[in-house]
């Protein structure tokens, strides 16, 4: 009987960020009958994100496992709990003002955002299958119901039902895939895997393999690798924006943290897998930047773009080794700051009325509102990857890495695509310059909390640009334990 | 007496079935159906697999996947209702406003 | 003293952000005050770093600032840091002082845009970022400079946005540059992947260590850069934007066009010209399509009747002449003519520019003529940088186009067939410039009387700097006189400490040898000026004195054969093999490579992208069981791969 | 050819024909009365293979709580045989969907079929060890080992239900109809 009190004593500092999103969601579903408390629900919120995240520094360097070993705690998984904090903090900022414009303002949104962080910081934080498979769940089954949280409309409803069935099924092929791995190593933990590596190669190797291809389905799924990517531009088009910019940068880091954890450090001995990260990741990025060419809403662009920067990160996947690993986490946070900042901007502007987002309606804000514009101007820069936004390191250090390992083609492809990326994001920008407006330029209120949100974002993005030095150590810090 | 990989062999089956419900299926409902139908071919596989090494772990993971199946069931058919007050149809054919 | 380095490029950046931010909040006065003073204080501090530079011993002069770390992981070390030696010191020079001149007419010649205040920003921009660019310790932080005054560029060229021609030039440049860019990109990861640094002196310093001279790595690297330079300096083939690029206000043609911008590619190639030595392949390439851009582009200059037009192919041409200079391996010659072409070429776009004013914003030279009496101060400008441009003795353009032209001759890495092509060239370049003169300011007045009535004079904010600027046309070229005269050639000299190569310099001239035969260097000085007086009279002949004779020559140009034929009476086969060759060459180049190839790839791109988005559009269909049916596909290939392969 | 062969190769068959039957009806509540049926068979199944109390799960959550889910829904949708179903979609995108589907099979089978996974034979006749999958073997085993999941099926259900009311909850006062663009006016079927 001991056992289990000192299972408990011990190992809830594990899961200390975790617990204190918990109790915040418990906090504001229980706000809900109270119709005057509710406007604190955004605050708890963001309180919680505060709390966690400072107990989440706290946790830096401390590496330990616990709870017989399914929560494995290490710098790795913190730096993507911090991640996905940044991410989901932003865009609680920006979420609040939206929604009460659009009228559907109400307080399970916070409890559902709070809930899909924990389920990402449940995949981060270990190294076991079964519980990365039930983090994925407590993130995804959130995302469906935010993708479809503007009940009355029906591009968000379309949207939320087609990720959701989109979802499901993806996660049906990951849980054969984890049968599959676990008929070949009578465990899903990895540090028991890796440890019986050669002996379960040499018996069960296909089970293995046919298991791993599986889990790269399931988890290339949530992360937007092509061929398995066709919902993601649906349901960014169609979500609320606010909720789009939160799916475009958590649910994919968290994705990456799987996927890098699972490829890079345990399965790194399968030796097909770079080949086939590397025809994956040249598919992804080059389909995501074709079909961006092509659209005439920003959103749906922005969609297309986020697949091409996954393909980017995949880089990473292709290249394997420490140096990959952090320019992949430089770039994911990166990300963070001008993807988020990008939809916030978009979200500012589509709070005008019968505003969608499309690229018509850009026209004339460089005049309506000169600085809104030069900060969207400054995101998208970042995004194509111009010096000396941080977009542009994130860039160099995964190419540079590419190179270093002797993947030339690979690096090659990826300059080339994202100089074909440039001609798409200074579309935006031109369209917001120099493309006429006739009649009156709709008034944009900026609301303190997102005008918070751009500051972060755009000092985030030129910030890093100018000194990269703290986060590279940071990410590098990041990658030395793997119990 | 009957083989493990026969066991193997029917999930293989039926989580094909319930890949081609949802391939050909026009109903919403069926077509989430048979995604619950690939999950309970993908604990088939999971039990057979722990019987045959003899270790319960398998066990466990599926009493663990049954439950995420009620949470999906759950928030699936309350977005169908949803979807289906919108638009009355669960034809999954007709969600397409937004494309290309 | 040197602990101001970092201002010369900081100061242009706050007016930037000064005149950025207050866009159109601020009165014109102010905007211009700021705009041209940040450039000016930024000139007046080069010089006096320029002096400070001179007064240490010759090696000594070579003086780093770090900033602050800018990248510093492990063994990838990579600071803000500016470089101010020899070589930096001279680019700080000319492009801080033609840029306050070009500011100062700006003001002149902006003054009744609506766009003032923007004008200004992006001018302070690129002065920042091309000051960064030149100063810059670091392939990387050049990079950055490299794609600010990229973006400054395609920003002024579409300044008058509304127009469609300039919207699409602006898009034209920045597409054809992106490809230059990509070698750069390339060319530095190679460098960086084979050195482990980015750092100029670490990499001129490893380089001999890490890669066998002549061999394949270097020498694919040094092309690559060189692909960087060529999309950015306009040779051959990505030559075609810069013309395109005069849709621009003309003091950005003058100033980015001409003087500062377009030379990046030949300042980086001088920059790293100890990985050149080691890769003579490259440098072979880059002089041969040096001297075939100069030569071609001369040639399209001969046909153009946009005065601006003539003067962008005059540019291309020029920076051919300057990648000549470095594909011998005579870099200092080049940059010695990148400065003096700085300022006559600046001048002679900052007169067209008044030209252009003067006629109501008329562009065509069959329109103009006769206007000698009606711009007193800007024909005699422009008379003497057409004259240094030419290459008359005793101006700027003679010195150091001479000095090309000899080390193309003489140098190791030369070859008399590279000078034959520079010395045509120049005869081409006096004829199609003094065109150029006799056609704006010469002859009858052809244009109309509402035009004629409006003709004026330039403001003095426009004239004064195209007399200092037709000043420094003669005085800028005395500094570097050939040794011939007996004189010091004190640019040579200033430049040696940069450019002694780094590497081997036991094993033979590797660096352009000055020459002894004194003979032969006048005997070919003389031929290059009588050619040119030759040009000169031809351009008169045809284009002041008898205007019909050059119609009629129009007329005959497509058979230039047969007028050879007639005229001499000779040389079927010269014609046959030689000039028709050239005439379709140019054509060629002209038509096909810029309409057809480049505006082709541009469009042809965009059209397989689209092409490729329909195909691709299809898994997009917005239906969710199309999706599936691509997952499952997808599955499929992905656990084939893994079973089966 | 003992009882464990045939009562497998019943079951199978019936759970793979009733899986087939629940595809291919056009009446929603015969697929879902199929699914059961399948399900069914399959807890029979479990029960070959030992895990008893997973089988009685199976019958107890899946068929008889969230198969009557499914049903309630149907139900409440008041749906026909006869609802739209839209066009018959062309041949050649049918016969693509059957063959990935099939080939999927085949992949699997092939891989299934790779190892022989045959560590001796099954069945009824001979259960595991004493307690495998019983209640308290795998009680046991959830509660030590595996508590941390367990907790966390907690929050995926509470996830769930949370979900679920926001999704499907008549609206209230919450939603005053403001100025939104993204609002159809007429909520009745949007053909596109």
């Amino acid at each position: 009987m001991t056992d289990y009190v000192s299972i408990l004593s011990i190992d809830l500092s594990l899961v200390a960020p975790e617990l204190v999103l918990l109790a915040a969601a418990a906090l504001i579903l229980l706000f809900i009958p109270l119709r005057k408390m509710v406007f604190l629900a955004p605050v708890i919120a963001a309180l919680a994100f505060i709390l966690s995240f400072y107990l989440a520094v706290g946790q830096w360097h401390y590496s330990g496992s616990g709870f017989a070993g399914l929560v494995t705690c290490d710098s790795f998984g913190v730096m993507f709990k911090l991640i996905f904090l940044l991410a989901s903090f932003l865009s609680l900022l920006i979420a609040r003002r939206f929604f009460v414009i659009k009228g559907i303002d109400k307080p399970e949104f916070y409890a559902l955002l709070l809930f899909s962080v924990i389920g990402m910081m449940v995949m981060a934080n270990t190294v076991d299958l079964v519980v990365m498979f039930l983090g994925l769940e407590i993130m995804s089954i959130p995302l469906y119901v935010m993708a479809a949280f503007n009940r009355r409309s029906l591009e968000s409803n379309e949207a939320g039902i087609k990720y959701f069935i989109m979802g499901a099924f993806a996660s049906a092929f990951l849980l054969m895939g984890i049968a599959f791995i676990y008929g070949a190593a009578e465990t899903t933990d990895f540090r028991r895997i890796v440890a019986d590596f050669s002996y379960i190669v040499a018996n069960y190797r296909i089970y293995l393999y046919a298991g791993t291809a599986l889990i790269l389905v399931g988890f290339g799924f949530k992360v937007a690798i092509v061929p398995f990517h066709t919902w993601v531009p649906d349901v960014y088009q169609g979500a609320p924006t606010p909720v789009t910019g939160f799916f475009s940068v958590a649910p994919k880091a968290a994705g990456f943290a799987v996927m890098l954890r699972i490829f890079l450090y345990g399965f790194e001995r399968i030796e097909l897998l770079a080949d086939i990260f590397w025809v994956l990741a040249v598919l992804t990025m080059t389909v995501g930047n074709i079909m961006a060419l092509r659209q005439d809403n920003v959103k749906r662009m922005l969609a297309y773009s986020s697949i091409a920067h996954a393909g980017y990160i995949m880089i990473a996947l292709v290249v394997g080794g420490s140096e990959a690993i952090s320019a992949a986490m430089f770039y994911l946070v990166a990300y963070t700051f001008f993807n988020i900042g990008a939809f916030a901007v978009v979200t500012i502007l589509e709070t005008r009325s019968g505003c969608k987002s499309d690229f018509v309606e850009l026209a004339g804000i460089g005049k309506a509102t000169p600085y809104l514009s030069a900060v969207l101007a400054l995101f998208m820069f970042a995004l194509a990857g111009f010096p000396p936004t941080v977009g542009f390191f994130g860039k160099f250090y995964l190419f540079s890495a590419a190179v270093k390992a002797g993947y030339i083609w690979l690096a090659v492809i990826g300059v080339m695509n994202s100089f074909v990326s440039v001609y798409y994001y200074l579309r935006v920008i031109k369209t917001s310059y120099m493309d006429p407006y006739e009649g009156q330029p709709a008034v944009v209120k900026l609301v303190p909390s997102i005008f918070l949100v751009l500051i972060i974002t755009a000092v985030g993005t030129l910030g890093l640009g100018f000194f990269p030095q703290k986060l590279l150590e940071l990410s590098q810090a990041a990658l030395f334990a793997f119990l | 007496m009957v083989p493990i990989s026969a066991y193997l062999i029917l999930a293989a089956v039926l989580f094909g079935i319930g890949t081609i419900g949802v391939l050909i299926t026009r109903n919403v409902i069926v077509i989430f159906m048979s995604i619950e139908l690939m999950l309970n071919a993908a604990n088939l596989a999971l039990i057979a697999f722990s019987r045959g090494m003899n270790v319960l772990d398998g066990h466990v993971f599926v009493f663990l996947v049954l439950t995420v199946a009620a949470a999906e069931a759950a928030v699936g058919l309350a977005m169908i209702v949803l979807i289906f007050r919108n638009r009355e149809t669960i034809n999954i054919d007709r969600f397409s406003i937004m494309k290309w | 003293m040197f602990d101001y380095i970092f201002l010369v490029p900081l100061i242009p950046l706050l007016g930037f952000i000064f005149n950025g931010l207050l866009i159109g909040r601020v009165p014109r006065p102010l905007i211009s005050l700021v705009g041209c003073l940040t450039v000016g204080v930024s000139f007046i501090l080069s010089v006096f770093l320029f002096f400070a530079l001179k007064s240490l011993p010759a090696e000594a002069r070579f003086i780093e600032q770090v900033l602050f770390s800018w990248i510093p992981a492990g063994s990838f070390q990579v600071d803000v840091a500016f470089l101010l030696d020899p070589l930096s010191a001279v680019m700080i020079l000319v492009v801080s002082g033609v840029g306050f001149l070009i500011h100062v007419y700006s003001v002149g010649y902006m003054h009744s845009d609506p766009g003032y205040g923007r004008y200004f920003a992006f001018l302070n921009l690129f002065t920042f970022s091309m000051l960064t660019l030149v100063l810059a310790n670091n392939f990387l932080l050049m990079f950055v400079g490299w794609e600010g005054v990229g973006l400054c560029s395609y920003l002024l060229i579409g300044f008058w946005f509304e127009k469609k021609s300039a919207s699409d030039a602006g898009k034209k440049a920045f597409i054809v540059n992106r490809i230059g860019d990509f070698g750069f990109l390339l060319g530095m990861f190679l460098i960086f992947w084979q050195v482990g640094s980015l750092h100029f002196d670490t990499v001129m310093k490893t380089a001999p260590l890490v890669f066998t001279a002549g061999g394949g790595l270097i020498t694919a690297a040094c092309i690559l850069l060189f692909v960087g330079a060529i999309g950015k300096s306009a040779q051959i083939p990505l030559y075609v934007w810069l013309p395109d690029a005069m849709e621009g206000p003309t003091p950005v043609s003058a100033l980015i066009h001409a003087a500062t911008m377009v030379t990046a590619g030949v300042y980086m190639i001088a920059r790293t010209h100890d990985l050149y030595l080691m890769a003579p392949d490259a440098l072979m390439v880059v002089a041969v399509i040096g001297a075939a851009t100069a030569f071609f582009a001369a040639t399209i200059g001969l046909a153009q009747n946009d005065i601006k037009r003539v003067l962008a192919y005059s540019t291309v041409s020029q920076l051919g002449y300057m990648f000549l200079a470095c594909g011998v391996a005579s870099f200092a010659a080049g940059i010695f003519h990148l400065m003096t072409h700085a300022f006559f070429k600046a001048l002679l776009f900052l007169g067209a520019g008044s030209v252009i004013h003067a006629m109501s914003a008329e562009q065509n030279m069959r329109k103009m003529g006769g206007l000698k009496k009606y711009l007193p101060i800007t024909y005699p400008t422009m008379l003497v940088a057409t004259l240094a441009i030419a290459g008359i003795p005793g101006f700027s353009g003679f010195f150091s186009k001479d000095e090309i032209l000899w080390k193309s001759f003489s140098s190791h890495y030369g070859h008399p067939f590279l000078w034959v092509i520079g010395f045509v060239t120049a005869g081409l370049t006096a004829f199609y410039m003094f065109r150029l003169i006799y056609l704006t300011f010469h002859g009858q007045e052809r244009m109309d009387d509402k035009t004629r009535h409006h003709l004026h004079e330039s403001p003095r904010t426009m004239t004064v700097p195209l007399v200092i600027l037709a000043v420094l046309s003669v005085v800028g070229g005395w500094v570097g006189m050939p040794h011939l005269f007996g004189v010091t050639n004190y640019f040579e000299h200033w430049m040696e400490p940069v450019m002694t190569p780094g590497y081997n310099a036991s094993e033979g001239p590797l660096l352009a040898s000055g020459g002894s035969d004194t003979g032969m260097e006048i005997l070919l000085m003389v031929l290059s000026v009588g050619l040119v007086l030759a040009a000169i009279y031809a351009a008169r002949y045809y284009y002041q004195k008898n205007i019909q004779a050059a119609t009629a020559l129009r007329e005959k140009l497509s058979g230039l054969n047969k007028l050879l034929v007639n005229k001499y009476y000779v040389d079927e086969i010269y014609g046959a093999v030689i000039v028709r060759p050239v005439v379709y060459g140019s054509i060629f180049l002209w038509k096909v490579v810029d309409v057809v190839l480049i505006d082709g790839l541009a469009n042809g791109l965009a059209t397989i992208a689209r092409d490729m988005a329909e195909v691709l559009r299809h898994m997009q269909s917005g239906q969710v069981r199309r999706y599936a049916t691509l997952f499952v596909t997808g599955v499929l290939l992905v656990i084939a791969y893994f079973v089966f392969g | 050819m003992n009882l464990d062969t045939i009562v497998f190769l019943v079951s199978a068959v019936v759970a793979v024909f009733s899986a087939t039957m629940m595809i291919s009806q056009r009446n929603t509540v015969a697929s879902v009365l199929y699914l059961i049926l399948s399900l069914l068979a399959q807890a029979v199944l479990y029960i070959q293979l030992s895990a008893l109390f997973l089988s009685a799960v199976l019958i107890i959550v899946y068929a008889g709580a969230i198969m009557v889910l499914f049903l309630f829904v149907v139900m409440l949708l008041n749906l026909r045989g006869n609802q739209d179903l839209g066009d018959k979609p062309s041949p050649v995108s049918r016969i693509t969907k059957y063959l990935v589907s099939i080939l999927l099979v085949v992949e699997l089978v092939f891989i299934i079929r790779g190892i022989g996974f045959d560590t001796g034979t099954v069945g009824i006749m001979t259960l595991a060890a004493d307690d495998f999958g019983s209640v308290a073997a795998v009680a046991r085993i959830l509660f030590t080992n595996y508590l941390y999941p367990f907790e966390l099926t907690g929050v995926l259900l509470l996830v769930a239900i949370v979900g679920a009311v926001v999704v499907s909850k008549r609206e209230k006062s919450y939603e005053t109809p403001a100025g939104s663009g993204n609002m159809p006016d007429d909520r009745k079927k949007v053909e596109i």
